[in-house]
């Protein structure tokens, strides 16, 4: 692989860019592989990476049914931050934040990790109290945050309104290492980075079947034809029901809508994200100079990846409330992602019934922050077996009532 | 240089003249202008910098697909970025200032980009910035960011002058654009008895139809959209608008409309925009048609033109965009602005005719009027930087060897046209691609589906790729027609009106120009103008492997501006398509995604800002508590006070004092916000033994008893007093704001699991206002006040009784929060401020002091009471908290009862609550936890515990806490530590969670 | 008898459509069996009207009858009379089972009047106003902008609106928002 | 945003007016179930791509519980009926196989 730099750009640049080679290959799919990931979006091209680079599983196949990254990687509003209340979260988001910071040089591909902090805003004395909680609770954890002041908060993004009329801002949870990234780079990084270990990327490719021998898995058919694996991972958020029904297993799991919208772009006034689960914002600026603005889920099960309306209504008027000078700002596009909500709104990471075959989805609104991290939990999982970073996040744990609930803290997770 | 002609312009008035300003310049233009056609009439063709390399950027539109004219209009409360000029009317005193350069439109230090351009390809920050690793945070990322961002941001305290509002519209047939394809469509429909809404988004009706003339049944097209308007006008079912918008279509015909109603008069009251949300039988899209540009070296400087714009500026707003204007084109059309051009008195030095064949009858007329046509021809280059100064012209099939050098300051171009396609698709609609105009048209077999699986989209006209005057009108007809049949009503007989097509030579494909241009040229051929998009970056992105259309988008951002691609999208996905060797079908589209052009926030917000932003709940005291200091606390959509601060008392004083006359002498409590429902029925009993997890059904009626519920999954989820009115009523508490979730819990059982059992429900929560008077001297108040017998025996703690107070029927609850004797009194909402009144009164000798709800939360914690939300957060069940006695052991089945017995709910290593006393007496922080010994797999921490209430206890003088504790119950005694953020360590002691008055004399007295 | 006070006393305001606080009205929720002949005599008796049938409300004067869902009625006597009007049906009512309960305190009532009644109304409910969409002789059970609202004409160009009383106050300044000067959609008048 | 009728009241409503409340007949297990039955019956849920029989509330209006079936890829509906029910009445799944012919659902078809 010709490695990516600015001497190879203007290198590049005196042949006028006809150079470039391909970011990755696109091969027809070999007769086996050792291990197949149906869904390459963020966490089946990470898990396939981390595969190969952790535990040297190259003969991989990433199968993709459209386009790589065109799920909810290229669809969300790249928020990256850790400062989640119970272990289990705030262990394999921290360790995904961690892996953010530094994988730009790891697969030398500028994904434009922004490390410019998350600020959750605490807008009663109950989210006070909740906020305090997580605060004391991430010390503990390793994940660095802290309870700011309202001064504090109004330093740190000088357009909030600190005493709207309903609800004035009493503090908040400041996570200066959380950020965002450059979701579709995420996706393109860890593609070019497999494509190099040798990895079969393979889009427009449909699985048909989940094949099986004595309650193990053997192989797949496709739209591409049958394929044959020793283990298969299901990483296709949004679609996780149906690749189950394939293998024969159901979830605890709910699909629908998610939206967010983005404002004309307009210069910087923004630093950092700001998400105010009171009133059920949040809002960052992109590099373009767009203003990022997430929006609820809709209550009813949904594949169209559109939304209803008024959940965009809520919470633009959520956020005019909280930063009053967008209100003369436009919406410039509206869109919607299908995403897969579990029983206690965390995700599964987890074997299944069938043998070999494991199964990563239910991350509901808070899959791309965790992309690195569920990559690597996943790849262990699958090469060993078992993972510290997955452990919690098992099938089982609905059986057992042993929650991982984070709703607790803060009303939204994104 | 551009200017105003002596005549012409059908839509300003020459007579009116107003005035406005333009980078402080002030400008004169006349009403009727866009700010666009006002800036041309003062040879303002310069208009602002591109996104990436901060070129120069000139007009190049009429409409809503301008990329380039974006400008900071207004300020303070009416500042606004990216208007875009050619849809912003003027009017007197609007200032408009271009954006994206500094320190000046002509003098720009970002463009220096531009000078770098060809180290700058698509996505190059992918492949570059990546060291040292901190760089990109601290140095790169914001040097993009400011050279990024077009429009200036409003200031941070800006606030929005205007108002917004909505409105619920239901129509049988709405049709989106007053062209004449929408005129044509609305009449049809409307004549069928079908109620109609027809919207333009422009302030005329009538289109472009008026510009390229024609006739329609004989007459000026032009009299055929005046006696149509006037038509539609007559129709009772018929609703026009114009300044309207279709801005989304969604699910079940529901259509977003974006009305303008002061952007062209602000001074006038009244909202700025109202944001329609309508229901839709039928949909008509009469959007009409967007031209293409051509790629060719050079063709984003400005004077670079779409050739229905240059004349449409003519013809509309009598204004010359230049004096020497080469048309360059790959079909007839564009022959009509060459015409249009000459017939206005300028000069049209030639006509660049990509197709060797050439045009039909209008090129004709062309020639007839004396203007050279180059036919097989394409632009090698345009020259000129910040303005157009000339043409090199190749043969279009070659690589670009220069033929000839035309002078001119303006090139009129045209690619075809491409039907407006974004409603139709925005719900689903698909796409066909038509090889004979070169664009993508509505499938009409693949239409979007409403809620009975129908098609409920129906594209007219030029938006449904019938580009001819006459075709267009025959299908509007057909297609209005066809709307007011699905939803019901009988078309009429009435025949579509009759126009003749002129007959165009057919459009040739042109997607690079010239067809050979190396890659020299290819850098210097824009797709799309804001964004910096050319057709090298678009091959590039296909060499790299971003072979999906969405890939390719993303890589290059073509079409992500704020135009969303209305000019580039065709041009780039045939470039692309080409570059993959594959037909532009197979290629696709990106998705369309609402708004159709962007709409503001405001309109989407509504009414719903400052006061009414949500609903506030108020208690019949709210004014009371209002007028005495209360420091409020939101609590759901309720205001609590959360205590009476005096003048320069702090809210810890505050509290202290309330907790201290509450427990010495007496203390009142609005206690309104408490849910009440009423449970009545033969099963009323039963049920409530099923609701809560103790035994409801054995409660006497004249008691009361605290009772707990749990979710189906096992956890607590509110608790109170019920009180048992009568044989078959109860009156069950619930927490503040647990009323309506509570209503909704036991509704959902008796509808949907208990249909059979006899059991009404009704919230009474808003009913009554209910007052605790709480305190020793808590029953001498009420004697002054009643008769009835209040006596310790007469009226026992845990009972319920009527009493009369001063001619006043309440009804009294024996029920205590606090420890302290205490009395809930009940009365209709509309008596309450009343009897809150007369207990200030009659308690003023025992020095009545009202307490808010952070003294309630002490007293409780004091008491070792347990609050829904602080003790429990959705993952605690009641026998973590100690309250064995509330569940019954009798009962076969409650609502959580089997999800307790899990094996991770019987695990006895689940925390329990317990009392926490600090060693030296401080008060734990909030949400602190225990720490135990090492870390766990993952490198955190062990803990064995967490605080769920703490507390300074004025009552004993110390810091008090309750918490959930690995074994706590076992452990009494023990010291734990809990660190806290604040870098200390708070050692506790635990003990039993009951701080005062453990015997609880104080209450039963 | 007390000081009895309605939420906003009586609070007005004219813009394209007067709004005002209507006052303290009698109102009584009503759940039983409503094909049973004991409910229709309990509920007619006091009410003096017709049982309505479904989304129907009949009223004369201040007394009427609403329909508000298969198994409950909202009966509308004037304020000073809901007690007793509650004793008498479940006088009527002794072994059947139903509930009958004292609601007027709960709620907060306005009129709408005026020819942009219907406009104002439309802004503020997913409900269509038009003269075809709603009539006399109706009620709609619905939502005003965030909370539930239930409404129905008292004469030409004449709205009841119904709401809960704690959020009387958001709903009049939501009404007085849709009825600002300069707001008139031109749709229905 | 959807469309629905409320069997109960008769509106034809808009979503506001209305409250999903999920996967429709679930059968409730209680003390004495095994962990299997209690956990598909908290848990399980058919999610599919296509027929969907599920819940609603006419939470702004009557106030009650209805079924509804809806095809949650195009989001037709098929139509509204009752709460209580344990299956969709046969005009329900007549009105399905017209649209959506060999659909099934659970036990149902």
């Amino acid at each position: 692989m010709r490695r990516y730099s600015a001497f190879a750009v203007a290198r590049e640049a005196a042949r006028y860019h006809t150079g470039w080679e391909r970011a990755w290959r696109s091969p027809e799919p070999k007769k086996k592989y050792d291990v197949i990931i149906v869904g390459a979006g963020g966490h089946g091209l990470a898990t396939a990476f981390y595969l190969g680079k952790n535990f040297g599983i190259t003969n991989v196949a990433i199968l993709e049914k459209g386009w790589l990254g065109g799920g909810n990687t290229g669809r969300n509003t790249t928020i990256i931050r850790s400062n989640y209340l119970q272990d289990p979260s705030a262990a394999i988001y921290e360790k995904a934040r961690s892996l953010y910071e530094t994988m730009s040089q790891d697969l030398n591909y500028n994904v434009m990790f922004s490390p410019r902090g998350v600020l959750m805003l605490a807008q009663t004395e109950h989210e006070v109290r909740g906020y305090q909680r997580t605060a004391h609770a991430n010390m503990l954890q390793g994940v660095e945050t802290e309870f700011v002041s309202p001064q504090r908060v109004k330093e740190l993004v000088p357009i909030i309104s600190l005493s709207g009329p309903r609800y004035p801002v009493l503090g908040g949870l400041w996570q200066a290492r959380g950020g965002t990234g450059r979701h579709d780079a995420v996706a393109w990084g860890y593609a070019r980075a497999c494509s190099d270990m040798g990895m079969d990327i393979i889009q427009q490719c449909e699985v048909t079947a989940v094949r099986k021998e004595g309650g193990k898995v053997v192989g797949v058919d496709t739209t591409k034809g049958a394929i044959d694996c020793d283990k298969l991972g299901i990483v296709v958020a949004g679609h996780s029901g149906v690749l189950a029904e394939m293998a024969g297993f159901r979830l605890p799991i709910e699909s629908v809508a998610l939206q967010a919208l983005v404002s004309e772009p307009i210069k910087p006034c923004m630093d950092i994200v700001v998400m105010a689960n009171t009133v059920h914002g949040y809002m960052s600026q992109s590099d373009k100079g767009e203003m990022v603005i997430g929006g609820g889920a809709d209550g009813y099960n949904n594949y169209t990846q559109r939304g209803s309306f008024h959940h965009i209504e809520e919470t633009v008027r959520a956020l005019i409330e909280t930063f009053p000078m967008i209100s003369r700002l436009k919406m410039l596009r509206q869109w919607g992602g299908i995403v897969d909500m579990t029983g206690d709104r965390s995700p599964i990471l987890s074997k299944t019934p069938v043998e070999n075959v494991f199964i990563n989805c239910g991350w509901g609104t808070g899959g791309f922050k965790a992309i690195p991290g569920s990559g690597w939990g996943m790849a262990e999982l699958m090469a060993k077996g078992q993972s510290s970073l997955t452990e919690e996040f098992g099938l089982n744990r609905f059986r057992e009532g042993r929650f991982v609930d984070e709703s607790v803290a803060a009303g939204v997770a994104h | 240089m551009s200017t105003r002609l002596a005549q012409g312009g059908r839509r300003i008035d020459r007579r009116k003249s107003v005035e406005f300003r333009f980078n402080g310049k002030r400008l004169k233009g006349y009403e009727g202008d866009t700010l666009a056609s006002a800036l041309l009439a003062n040879d303002q063709m310069m208009v602002g910098r591109s996104f990436k390399y901060h070129r120069p950027r000139g007009i190049v539109a009429s409409g809503a697909e301008e990329p380039n004219a974006l400008f900071n209009t207004g300020e303070g409360a009416t500042f606004e970025p990216n208007q875009r000029a050619t849809t912003t009317e003027i009017f007197a005193g609007l200032e408009a200032k271009s954006q994206n350069h500094w320190p000046s439109l002509e003098f720009d230090i970002g463009a220096v980009n531009a000078k770098l351009s060809r180290f700058l390809p698509a996505g190059f920050y992918y492949k570059t910035f990546m060291f040292p690793r901190f760089a990109w945070k601290h140095l790169y990322e914001p040097f993009i960011r400011q050279s990024a961002g077009l429009g200036r941001a409003p200031e941070a305290e800006d606030r929005d002058g205007d108002t917004y509002e909505h409105f619920y519209g239901f129509f049988d047939v709405v049709v989106i654009g007053g062209g004449v394809a929408g005129l044509q469509a609305a009449k049809a429909a409307g004549e069928a008895g079908a109620k109609v809404l027809v919207m333009e988004q422009t302030a005329q009706w009538g289109g472009r139809a008026a510009v390229d003339g024609g006739e329609v049944d004989g007459a000026p097209v032009a009299d055929y959209i005046a006696a149509t308007v006037a038509a539609l006008e007559a129709m009772e079912n018929v609703t026009l608008r114009r300044r309207m918008m279709g801005a989304g279509v969604y699910d079940h015909g529901y259509l977003l409309a974006y009305e303008r109603l002061r952007d062209h008069c602000p001074d006038e009251a009244g909202p700025r925009h109202r944001l329609w949300r309508i229901r839709a039988g039928r949909i008509v899209t009469a959007t009409g048609a967007i031209e293409r540009p051509l790629s060719f070296a050079g063709n984003d400087i400005p004077g670079v033109m779409l050739a229905s714009a240059v004349r449409d500026y003519i013809v509309d707003y009598g204004v010359s965009p230049g004096d020497r204007v080469v048309v360059v084109t790959n079909n007839d059309d564009a022959y009509r602005t060459a015409i249009a051009v000459k017939e206005a008195g300028l000069s049209v030095p030639v006509i660049v005719d990509a197709r060797v064949g050439g045009g039909g009858a209008l090129a004709d007329q062309a020639r007839a009027l004396g203007i050279r046509v180059e036919t097989g021809k394409g632009i090698a280059k345009v020259h000129g930087t910040k303005r157009v100064e000339g043409v090199a012209i190749c043969a279009q099939a070659g690589e670009g060897a220069v033929l000839d050098e035309v002078g001119c300051d303006v090139v009129a171009m045209s690619g075809g046209w491409s039907p407006v396609v974004h409603l139709w698709s925005h719900c689903g609609g698909k796409l066909n691609w038509d090889e004979a105009q070169a664009c993508f048209r509505p499938d009409g077999n693949r239409p979007p589906t409403d809620q009975d699986g129908e098609g409920f989209v129906l594209p007219a006209g030029a938006a449904n790729g019938e580009l001819g005057l006459g075709a267009g009108l025959t299908d509007a007809d057909a297609a209005g027609k066809r709307a007011a049949d699905e939803t019901g009503h009988k078309p009429g007989r009435g025949k579509a009106p009759v126009a003749a097509d002129v007959d165009e030579a057919a459009l040739e494909p042109v997607w690079l120009m010239p067809q050979g241009a190396g890659a020299k040229l290819r850098m210097k051929a824009w797709l799309d103008y804001q964004n910096d998009v050319k057709v090298s970056d678009v091959q590039l992105a296909a060499r790299e492997g971003y072979e999906s259309v969405e890939h390719t988008k993303r890589y290059t951002t073509l079409g992500m501006a704020t135009d969303q691609g209305k000019l580039s999208n065709i041009n780039g996905l045939a470039i692309l398509s080409d570059a993959l060797g594959q037909p532009i079908p197979q290629t696709g589209t990106t998705t369309f995604r609402p708004p159709y052009t962007p709409i503001s926030m405001g309109a989407i917000a509504g009414e719903a800002r400052a006061e009414i932003f949500q609903p506030l709940r108020r208690t019949p005291m709210h004014d009371w508590h209002e007028a005495n200091g209360a420091h409020w606390e939101p609590v759901g959509q309720w205001r609590r006070p959360y205590c009476y601060p005096k003048t320069g008392e702090s809210h810890a004083a505050a509290v202290a004092r309330e907790v201290m006359a509450t427990r010495e002498s007496l203390g009142l409590l609005d206690a309104s916000t408490l849910g009440k429902l009423i449970v009545k029925g033969p099963d009323a009993g039963r049920f409530l033994d099923m609701l809560y997890t103790n035994m409801m059904s054995t409660l006497k009626p004249g008691k009361c008893r605290y009772g707990l519920m749990c979710s189906e999954n096992g956890f607590l989820i509110d608790d109170g007093v019920v009180a048992r009115l009568d044989d078959d009523t109860f009156l069950c508490h619930t927490t503040t704001g647990g009323a309506e979730r509570i209503h909704a819990h036991m509704e959902e059982w008796l509808q949907t699991e208990w249909w059979d059992w006899k059991v009404y429900v009704a919230n009474v929560t808003e009913q009554y206002a209910q007052i605790a008077v709480v305190g020793p001297n808590a029953r001498k108040v009420l004697e002054k006040l009643s008769e009835d017998d209040l006596s310790a025996e007469g009226f026992p703690f845990m009972a319920w009784k009527d009493v009369t107070l001063n001619r006043i029927k309440t009804r009294v609850y024996r029920i205590s929060f606090s420890g302290e004797l205490s009395y809930e009194i009940s009365v209709p909402a509309s008596e309450g401020r009343a009897l809150w009144n007369m207990l200030l009164e009659a308690g003023d000798e025992y020095g009545a002091t009202p307490y808010g709800t952070e003294a309630l939360h002490v007293m409780r914690a004091e008491k070792g009471f347990i609050m829904i939300g602080d003790e429990t957060d959705g993952t605690v069940i009641p026998q973590d908290l100690g309250l064995h006695w509330a569940i019954s052991k009798k009962k076969e089945d409650f609502l959580g009862k089997r999800a307790q017995e899990r094996s991770h709910m019987t695990d006895p290593k689940r925390w329990k609550l317990v009392g926490l006393e600090t060693v030296d007496g401080s008060v734990i922080p909030d949400g602190a936890y225990a720490v135990a010994d090492g870390t766990n797999a993952n490198g955190q921490r062990n803990v064995q515990g967490r605080v769920t209430s703490t507390y300074f206890s004025p009552t004993l003088g110390r810091g008090i806490a309750m918490g959930l504790v690995l074994n706590g119950p076992d452990r009494m005694g023990e010291v734990i530590s809990f660190p806290g953020t604040d870098g200390k360590t708070y050692d506790a002691k635990i003990v039993d969670p009951v701080f005062y008055d453990k015997d609880g004399e104080k209450q039963n007295v | 008898m007390s000081e009895t006070l309605s939420a906003l006393k009586g609070a007005r305001f004219a813009g394209i459509a007067v709004v005002t606080e209507a006052g303290l009205r009698g109102m009584i929720t009503v759940r039983g069996d409503l094909a049973d002949t004991d409910v229709k005599n309990a509920v007619t008796g006091v009410a003096g009207v017709d049982m309505p049938g479904q989304r129907e409300i009949n009223t004369v004067g201040e007394r009427g009858i609403a329909w508000m869902s298969p198994d409950e009625l909202l009966v509308m006597v004037p304020h000073g009379e809901a007690e007793q009007a509650v004793e008498t049906m479940n006088a009527a009512l002794t072994g059947a089972h139903a509930l009958v309960v004292n609601v007027s305190d709960a709620r907060a009532v306005f009129d709408v009047t005026g020819p942009h009644a219907r406009e104002v109304l439309g802004k503020l409910m997913p409900v269509d106003f038009s003269a075809v969409g709603f009539g006399p002789g109706m009620i709609r059970r619905s939502r005003m902008a965030q909370v539930p609202a239930a409404v129905w004409m008292t004469g030409e160009d004449a709205f009841r609106v119904v709401c809960f009383r704690s959020v009387a106050q958001y709903v009049f300044d939501l009404l007085k928002a849709a009825a600002a000067e300069g707001s008139e959609v031109g749709l229905y008048a | 945003m959807l469309i629905l009728e409320c069997p109960y009241c008769g509106v034809k409503g808009e979503e506001t007016e209305f409250h999903g409340g999920g996967e429709a007949h679930l059968k409730r297990f209680g003390p004495g179930s095994s962990e299997e039955d209690f956990e598909g019956y908290l848990f399980h849920r058919e999610n599919p791509k296509g027929v969907h029989l599920e819940r609603w509330r006419h939470v702004n209006g009557c106030g009650k519980w209805f079924h509804v079936a809806r095809d949650t890829a195009t989001l037709e509906v098929f139509g509204s009926y009752s709460a209580q029910v344990t299956e969709p009445p046969q005009e329900i799944k007549d009105a399905i196989s017209a649209k959506r012919p060999g659909w099934s659902w659970r036990e149902f078809a």
